[in-house]
């Protein structure tokens, strides 16, 4: 279950007792991400500050440090000096273990996520399933922030996030049920490593370089469900325009609402950490993770370390890509209503997550069986893997892309029927 | 090490159960029932059944609890003033369940088990995904159709919202307006 | 060090005995619906550990354990889906989710 | 039926809630998240303005004027100058009567700039469009403040004309805002017109249809949205509009996004509008003030004869009416306003039933208030 870890090569103690290695291994690892997490959301409160600003001819945060980038220190500052209030009404422990219940479980996503070439906290062999399971945990948090509170708001907000979390959570599942297809397992730490050479062929064709650019993105159902993965993490972060949960031009600050001082801000934390996590995954299962041109090379040349480094750069790169894309869309697009929230998440992506799923079938089917397993019916042994990557991209690009605009067709608005005013 | 992790998370099971069947306000014992399900999901890791711990946060923690959650949440107003939490004589039940757990230990004592000496396989989820689709294809087929059915019927039985929509003004008045002409057509 | 070294399988077997105890007390003390259905979850989760304690101890190399566990796990959610739905339901026309005040199925 | 009753939930939105524009209350019953009744609750920023014209000299209530409708200072003092105008028999001049028009159709493109700024707001859209219009709206008070010296109070009218010729370098700012003017609607109505998320959220929403509109005598571009071309400036031409072309746009259906399209087009007309008096303003005569008011001291020593009058012009947000009596005296009798967002908030309850409360803060946003005017 413990892969090999970088630390634990560097923290070598002399006759040691095993299990004292290990846990402080495991304390420095949780030290690590937990301060990188919380170094990582004040630089992304910082950036989303600046970028919406851009966008709206303003300048943002620009006093506190250089380009105001300590603005999140001076806020946080804030948040621990105000007064904590627990309304009279409320319950009292739930509300207080609230905001907790919504943290834990995003910090726990941190420790399996791949971070770089080796770098891996640990290597769960059903990564895939325990993101899931994990990140489904915070909406307990939320439930409990929204009753407890005993504020109409709250409960509105917490029925609102809860409904919006299972119906997302579905499409979310089935879009990396594709990628666990096509990787034939549900360890993140393998994806990467499966995600090297060119685009769309991988390392399938002999003699051709390793550029660390075989990312699934390039390839039809890792393209699809890579979008629709996206648009889902976007719903779990509850980003714009899947705010819903807590709407503040609706419902104030949805299940936030009763929550001063620290304890809004541990929501805060939560929010912006899970959108992190859901970066860095998508850029693991679908952006290739920590591969880029270079990579490889350095690996090749003996350099291990720099290799990691570089590896640990272009998935942080990726990652704070993604986040910036978040942000712009933030900034660019109203929120959706209810129902439309559901009824997207019901009637597009779930529909193209399963087909997607087809898709991801047949291509391993076209990939990497043999004439036999197909009955003796489609002669592929006499083809090389690239041809037989070639044929799958093919056949799956046409299933996909038709399969996309026949979701959009069906589900386009009826045709207008308007109360007619007469003239 | 492991006796000491175990002896925590089997205690925290116990309690957190005690609590989910004494709460008196049911949110309390919901939040309690997800811990123990939470408590569970770590022994079946201690267990290295690592996909079915995850699969047991997964469904019920992530999902089941949190159904629950809602559903109280619907039918909240009424567990303001819920009556205590026990019906009738439940020292009986109590006297029963504790003859019950009492018989059933001694079982346990009682019975030789025949321990394996089996090294654990080193990847287990692939080769319960491979059990799920040969040996085991036909109970999943139809615990897939169970599910579908359990969906349906779950929409179908929790529906009924459709039909109570409140009319906007811009309905009123088409309905207004289809009176209107079949009054006309009616009488010429 | 794993589990097997560390701790008898009674433990286990009587830790799920006791939890499937306090569930059975559930089911029979709560009066509503829904405390129903948490003791009936406690139950089946006992049984559950049942299951992968014998996987584990007993027979590591048959998946036979695992894959009953994954099943009740799907009927418990299938279960609870449907089960929520009729508290719901009964909720709307009843006005109550007390498993007493309901004596006659009548709409 | 009564078995099936589902649980009702009452929420208050408001007194002091992010959405509401104000300090303003909406009481809402909802059925999960549908709105079943929805009752609009004013009177939190009521400030004895009626009360207090009628305690003070005519003058002195043009500044209070400035503060019912505290986006469109100008359009409110210019109703108030009309009346006054009216009572006591004033001449207003030509070129007067043009820096009016002039300033009365800059605040429509500052108005309806913001006012769908923040329905887009509203919907959850971070500022994002409301900083745009507010863009331009900065540029339209750097305008204000060069003719009257404040941005937003500006107190710039007053009986018999304007309190100040326009500066000399007003009109070469005027004309570069123009110049960009055109490429702001554009770029605005672009980003916003067809954006699929704003079709999805405004169109089908609120609908007030014709009829039920004209019952509840809304008017401004609530009343043109639902299909009624009726505009003060048309319908009772006051100062030069009479000889100004112009077209009055009026929507289909009555939804919020007819609405805001009817924004869009007034804003265009607006600039039409601008075009033509910056063309003729330099030949216009008479000054900026009727010479007989010219100085402060006889605008206080106002005494109108005795009698009635009523003026309304066409404010941003609809018709905007001062009624005034006199008894001869240097304050009037009687003084009341006809504001235009209180009017047009009598319907919300009945456009909100049946849709979301999601909808509700777009429906509001829609109808374009400001509390200042509708407590007076």
């Amino acid at each position: 279950m413990n892969r090999t870890i970088v630390i634990s090569q560097i923290l070598v103690i002399e006759q040691a007792p095993g299990w004292l290695v290990a846990a402080l291994n495991h304390a420095i690892i949780a030290g690590v991400l937990l301060i990188g997490g919380a170094i990582t959301m004040m630089l992304q409160v910082w950036v989303e500050r600046r970028l919406i600003a851009r966008m709206q001819d303003r300048l943002g945060p620009n006093r506190v440090g250089p380009e105001g980038i300590l603005q999140s220190i001076a806020d946080g500052i804030k948040m621990f000096t105000k007064e904590d209030i627990i309304p009279r009404a409320a319950d009292r422990w739930v509300h207080l273990l609230a905001p907790i219940v919504a943290l834990a479980p995003i910090a726990m996503m941190l420790a399996v996520l791949p971070w770089g070439r080796g770098l891996v906290a640990v290597d769960l062999e059903v990564g895939v399933l325990y993101i899931a399971a994990v990140s489904s945990i915070s909406g307990v948090g939320l439930m409990m922030a929204g009753w407890g509170s005993r504020n109409t708001f709250a409960l509105l907000g917490a029925m609102r996030s809860i409904a919006q979390l299972i119906a997302y959570e579905i499409p979310l599942i089935i879009a990396l049920l594709g990628i666990v297809l096509l990787t034939g397992g549900m360890s993140l730490a393998r994806m990467p490593e499966l995600q090297a050479g060119i685009p769309l062929f991988g390392s399938s064709i002999p003699g051709a370089p390793d550029l660390g650019l075989g990312w699934f993105i390039f390839t039809p159902v890792g393209l699809l469900g890579g979008i629709i993965f996206f648009i889902c993490a976007l719903a779990e972060g509850e980003r714009t325009p899947f705010d819903i949960p807590e709407a503040d031009s609706e419902i104030v600050a949805g299940y936030m609402t009763e929550y001063s001082g620290m304890k809004f801000a541990v929501f805060y934390i939560a929010q912006y950490l899970l959108n992190f996590a859901l970066a860095v995954l998508s850029a693991v299962v679908f952006l290739g993770g920590w591969q880029g041109p270079g990579v490889a090379w350095l690996a090749d040349a003996g350099l291990g370390a720099a290799a990691s480094l570089l590896s640990l750069l272009w998935l942080l790169l990726k990652a704070w890509g993604l986040f910036m894309l978040m942000v712009v869309i933030r900034a660019a697009v109203p929120r959706l209503r209810v129902d439309q929230l559901m009824s997207f998440a019901w009637k597009y992506l779930l529909p193209l997550a399963l087909v997607n799923v087809a898709s991801a079938a047949l291509w391993v089917g076209l990939t990497e069986w043999s004439s036999i397993e197909w009955g003796n019916l489609l002669p592929v042994d006499g083809l090389a893997p690239w041809q037989r990557i070639g044929v799958a991209a093919l056949v799956t690009a046409v299933i996909n892309l038709g399969a996309t605009r026949w979701v959009l067709r069906i589900n386009r608005a009826p045709a207008a029927a308007p109360v007619v005013v007469p003239a | 090490m492991v006796t000491v992790i175990f002896i925590a998370i089997a205690s925290l099971i116990i309690a957190s159960a005690v609590l989910v069947v004494i709460s008196r306000e049911i949110v309390r014992a919901a939040l309690w029932l997800i811990a123990t399900f939470f408590a569970v999901g770590a022994l079946y890791l201690l267990l290295e059944a690592e996909f079915i711990g995850v699969a047991q946060v997964l469904v019920y923690v992530g999902a089941v609890s949190i159904l629950i959650l809602f559903a109280i949440m619907l039918t909240r107003q009424h567990e303001r003033h819920e009556p205590a939490w026990r019906a009738g004589p439940w020292w009986i039940a109590l006297a029963g369940v504790i003859g019950l757990a009492a018989v059933l230990i001694t079982t346990i004592g009682a019975v030789p088990w025949r321990l394996t000496d089996d090294d654990l396989p080193v990847s287990r989820a692939p080769q319960l995904g491979t059990a799920l689709m040969r040996e085991y294809l036909l109970p999943f087929q139809l615990a897939a159709i169970v599910l579908l059915v359990a969906l349906i019927g779950a929409v179908v039985i929790a529906m009924e919202e459709r039909r109570r929509r409140t009319p906007t003004l811009a309905d009123d008045i088409a309905a207004q307006r289809g009176a209107a002409d079949r009054a006309e057509d009616g009488t010429p | 060090m794993s589990m097997i070294d560390a701790v008898p399988l009674s433990w286990v077997l009587t830790l799920a005995a006791i939890l499937f105890c306090i569930g059975l007390f559930g089911v029979i003390v709560r009066r509503s619906l829904i405390g129903v259905l948490f003791g009936v979850e406690l139950m089946l989760n006992a049984v559950n550990i049942n299951l992968i304690a014998f996987w584990r101890y007993l027979e590591p190399n048959l998946v036979a354990g695992q894959v009953f566990a994954l099943f009740i796990i799907t009927i418990a959610a299938a279960e609870a889906a449907v089960g929520l739905a009729m508290v719901i339901a009964v909720y709307r026309t009843r006005r109550t989710i007390v498993a007493d005040d309901m004596r006659n199925l009548q709409g | 039926m009564s078995a099936h009753e589902s649980q009702l939930l009452q929420v208050n939105i408001g007194p002091q809630h992010p959405s509401t524009h104000g300090v303003f209350r909406m009481e809402v019953t909802l059925d999960g998240e549908t709105v079943v009744a929805l009752r609009p609750v004013f009177g939190y920023l009521h400030r004895n303005h009626e009360q207090l014209a009628e305690a003070s000299s005519y003058i002195q209530t043009m500044p209070y004027t400035d503060r019912l409708d505290y986006f469109n200072s100008m359009t409110s003092n210019y109703g108030y100058a009309l009346a006054v105008e009216r009572l006591a028999g004033i001449e207003v001049p030509q070129r007067a009567s043009y820096i009016r028009a002039l300033m009365s159709e800059l605040t429509r493109i500052l108005n309806h700039a913001t006012a769908i700024g923040f329905m887009i707001n509203d919907m959850g859209a971070w500022h994002t469009a409301l900083q745009f219009g507010m863009r331009e709206r900065e540029k339209i008070l750097d305008l204000f403040e060069m003719a009257s010296g404040a941005r937003m109070m500006c107190n710039y009218f007053r009986f018999g004309g304007v309190v100040r010729d326009l500066p000399p370098e007003f009109l070469p700012y005027f004309d570069q805002l123009m110049r960009g003017l055109p490429a702001f609607f554009d770029e605005f109505e672009q980003l916003l017109r067809d954006n699929e998320i704003i079709v999805a959220r405004s169109s089908g929403i609120g609908i007030l249809p014709r009829d039920v509109a004209a019952g509840y005598s809304v008017t401004g571009p609530v009343l043109r949205g639902s299909g009624v071309p009726y505009d003060i400036r048309r319908a009772e031409p006051y100062g030069i509009y009479g000889e100004l072309a112009f077209d009055i746009p009026v929507g289909s259906v009555g939804d919020v996004y007819d609405r805001t399209l009817v924004r869009f087009a007034e804003m265009r007309q607006s600039y039409r509008i601008l075009q033509q008096i910056r063309e003729r303003l330099p030949d216009t005569g008479g000054g900026h003030i009727n010479p007989a008011l010219a100085n402060f001291g006889k605008q206080k020593a106002l005494r109108p004869p005795a009698g009635e009058a009523y003026a309304r012009v066409e404010s941003p947000k609809g018709e905007l009416g001062f009624y005034l009596v006199s008894d001869g005296s240097t304050q009037p009798y009687r003084y009341k306003v006809r504001a235009p967002s209180f009017i047009n908030l009598t319907p919300l309850g009945a456009m909100c039933r049946g849709h979301l409360l999601a909808d509700v803060v777009v429906i509001l946003g829609s109808i374009d208030i400001v509390m200042g005017e509708v407590d007076r």
